[in-house]
């Protein structure tokens, strides 16, 4: 099984490949694209993460000791940054998710690209993902 | 004389820059105009050799100063063809102008009276109004659009009656870019002796305006949208309105006397001029206006109205694209949903490739709600853009549909 | 490091030109300041290069302009060590900013409580509050001074009572230069649970201001008295306090959602900023902000303290000089008469002189009244003046004296 | 009996002498020292001319066909300008004051060289005098 940290790496990989920001968007645009749909029943207004500029929402359950993401967005590029997110924490132990480093942001340059009111909504999402990875850790 | 838009670039220098690496292509006119050379050095100017503060001041700064701003006024008043410069007042912009007037009638709305506004007004224009409703008790009313994004105007009457205090509407729509029927509703309001208001924030930039033509009471400005700085706008008001309304903010040079216990308002236009004014603004606003006029504004419209035109018609060829208000009297303003596509993810592939266009409400969610939209892209159009610009844009465009598809 | 008042001048092209053939001896900036090179050019270098609407928009050019200023957003929140940056509001101005407060506290005050100014306040901080009085009915009072302008504490306690709402004063007095006992005054409101406004237009230029460590409710700056733009202020509250107070203005950016029916508001601070704000002042101001504290503000406090006490010695050697406002505890302003003349004249005959003053009642009508005379002539000092200028300023005085008696 | 156009033309001649504005606001100030003054009893706040900044108080009566003016000002420029102004209208007929041209202002520089609120104060002096003027002509 790879780790929080393993999964990072794989991440950062897959982004130096492409030179052109265009072709970065492009594979978050797939990564999103590939995330499964929240059944719209599920989409309910509780699941909203605070202060993203469109739609994110987020579902949080637990397997065991680790903890089980599933999120959808009504914008495709909001849909792929939480895909990338769901991608690194997904099905890991909850009590490290809570605690996690996430260089990756940082090496992808993701933060840095993205305008204060996406990047505010990146850290949005990761706060509320380890909210509920708090909240689920016995 | 030919529009000579490249020459006109070259007074903004900001437009000759690169975005990601590719030309800057600037299409959120409608949120804020770039400023010319003249309007920077202007600022400049001021600063370099004669700020000071304004009224009351013996010494020679002072007077320069004020001489400044005063002729700005004066030249205000002769743009928009008001009677006298004590009708121009200066303000923080066109919500502060609105709220002055809002908050002023307080005073003189009752709770039988109601105010009218319309489908598609901008946040600036509806707020205020919600807020006089609430103290007062006065209704709040609205003409309805249809999908055009057009103002309808049958059964007006029901809509304005005799309880009317207040029409306050805008000229042009800053989400749909209509052109509203302004004759035909101030008429309206004019039988039943109902003030009026103008919200002319898009009208600054792109239409002639004459207030006495018009016989509205009220009508004001944005300096920012005009080419000019930030912070400063205008509001116009008839002498007789403007007096019966009391003062909104208190302070500085806006009384006559003052005692601990009370305190007398001064003429117009101090009476609503309280605080230091924004001189710099002033300043500024007023070589944008003559930078406009240098231009001409009908020069100016025309140009924009080929831009329009062209990119309505070039940006329908794409697939899925939809016009979101497609008035057949409009001004300066593209403003769509691609199918399949959120307009939030549009407008980041667009910056993506130096194309800057504003996506969402843009302060008018009741027009969105009316549309069932979450918001639009709106690509809004200024004298220095350019028809190559509009095809840049479209391939952009284009490109971006086709990642997110 | 020794404080280089040349080098400093260097940065302010405005001081170096000549009024009526003499050297400018620019004595007028309790009033307003003259801007440094590091502002003007802020100001320049926005408009040149990342001019654009704020919030909300997804393009590179609007997201720099955003950053830039909740970049300064910050840093005035570090200045005045406020706890959080959402606590700083920008306004037009102090004049706005005591006007948003006392318009606010409509909803909370009760005819039974009163209000708590001084008899040593600028206009501004009179009528806000006079108008506030008007609309609830509650009762305005005032702390007393004494001969030399200072604030008389004594009986205190019958003025602010368990029934104060508020009291509001000015932290430094632009017309007679007296640096009041905010300790102590703060100190009587918070006992009682009245809250506190402090008006620091003329702390911003010459003192430290910790609004935690006064543990004050609200504290105001404008812009221009601080070397920054015109058209600006700062509003500070306490998070709690700013919560319950409806907003001023209604409009733009300042709500959560709008429908036509009615509006809910967004979060601090955007719910006092309705309408574009005025980017570039905010930008300039942070250039202002930086200069002051590169400079250091003790250190400019320092330098006009020995200003104020030599032009203090050597005016009163002449004959009739008499100072108003002699309070030991004094920072940057030399208010007098001269027996025989009139401030009126002396004013236009330094003015004749090269020498800027300001002549009149300051905006301190109830001051004026209280010494019985109808104004003084104001020298105010600011970082860049030095003691050639005070020489100079003392030889044109005596001159006009000579002329006029 | 010397006429308003040569009181004017004397005036201009005696501020030719002048180089320096020091000098002509001494001249100015000086013949402010020697207007007769008001009597205190007398400066009433009806006589207050509008639109100074500095008190002016103006009184008007006839003489025949003529007017009389006397007037004081609490500062001394407002209180020599306006002796200027008399120097040149008073014990005029009335009806020539109600028309008369001013050039002389525009000789001397003196609204060139006063401040907007001065150049203001200059001009509601000169309306009140002539709005008397019309009063008093039959
Ligand atoms: C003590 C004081 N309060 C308030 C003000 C008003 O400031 P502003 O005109 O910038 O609103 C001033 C400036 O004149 C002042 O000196
Ligand atoms: C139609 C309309 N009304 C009002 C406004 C508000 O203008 P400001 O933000 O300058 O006060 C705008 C600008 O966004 C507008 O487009």
């Amino acid at each position: 099984m790879t780790t929080i940290k393993q999964r990072q790496e794989e991440l950062v990989k897959e982004f130096e490949f492409f030179d052109e920001w265009m072709d970065k968007y492009h594979h978050i645009i797939e990564m999103g694209k590939s995330l499964n749909a929240l059944p719209e029943q599920k989409k309910n207004d509780n699941l909203l993460v605070q202060g993203c500029q469109s739609k994110v929402w987020l579902h949080a359950e637990k397997s065991g000791e680790n903890i089980l993401f599933q999120a959808d967005a009504d914008a495709i590029i909001a849909k792929g940054i939480i895909a990338m997110l769901i991608d690194v924490f997904n099905n890991q132990p909850a009590k490290e998710v809570a605690v996690a480093n996430l260089g990756f942001i940082e090496e992808i340059g993701l933060k840095d690209h993205l305008s204060p009111t996406r990047a505010n909504g990146l850290m949005s999402m990761i706060k509320q993902m380890k909210f509920y990875a708090l909240a689920l850790t016995d | 004389m030919s529009y000579d838009v490249q020459s006109i670039r070259q007074q903004f220098p900001i437009l000759n820059q690169k975005i990601h690496g590719r030309p800057l292509v600037y299409l959120d006119n409608a949120a804020t105009a770039q400023k010319p050379i003249a309007v920077i050095d202007a600022i400049s100017n001021y600063y370099l050799n004669y700020n000071a503060n304004v009224h009351r001041g013996v010494h020679t700064l002072s007077q320069r100063a004020t001489d400044a701003i005063e002729a700005v006024r004066e030249e205000v008043r002769a743009h928009i063809n008001a009677e006298e410069s004590a009708e121009i007042i200066f303000t923080q912009g066109i919500t502060d102008s609105i709220n002055t007037i809002a908050f002023g009638m307080g005073a003189v709305v009752s709770k039988e009276q109601n105010i009218v506004i319309t489908a598609i007004e901008h946040h600036s224009n509806i707020v205020p109004w919600q807020m006089l409703c609430k103290r007062t008790g006065a209704e709040l009313r609205h003409l309805p659009m249809n999908e055009h994004g057009e103002l309808v105007l049958e059964g007006i009457e029901e809509i304005i009656d005799e309880n009317t205090a207040m029409v306050a509407f805008n000229h042009i729509s800053n989400a749909l870019g209509t052109i509203n029927p302004v004759e035909a509703i101030l008429e309206h309001a004019e039988k039943v002796g109902a003030w009026t208001l103008i919200d002319g924030a898009q009208s600054g930039p792109h239409a002639k305006v004459d207030v006495r033509a018009w016989n509205v009471d009220f009508f004001t400005l944005s300096s920012h949208k005009m080419y000019g700085p930030t912070g400063l706008g205008v509001l116009y008001g008839k002498r007789e309105k403007l007096e019966v309304l009391p003062p909104f903010q208190g302070g500085g040079e806006m009384i006559a006397t003052v005692t601990l216990e009370e305190s007398t308002y001064a003429g117009l236009p101090h009476k609503f001029e309280a605080g230091t004014p924004h001189i710099e603004g002033i300043i500024g606003f007023g070589a944008a206006l003559k930078y406009i006029n240098e231009i001409g504004i009908k020069a100016i419209a025309a140009h924009e109205k080929k831009l329009l035109k062209y990119s309505t018609v070039e940006c329908s060829k794409i697939d899925g694209f939809k016009v979101i208000g497609d008035s057949k009297n409009k001004a300066s303003v593209l403003s769509f949903i691609v199918d399949g596509t959120h307009p939030y993810d549009i407008g980041v592939l667009l910056d993506q490739q130096g194309v800057a266009v504003r996506t969402g409400q843009h302060c008018t969610q009741p027009i969105m709600d009316a549309f069932c939209i979450d918001g639009t892209v709106r690509a809004s159009f200024a004298m220095y853009n350019t028809k190559k610009e509009i095809d840049l844009f479209k391939a952009a465009l284009e490109k971006s549909i086709t990642m997110l598809r």
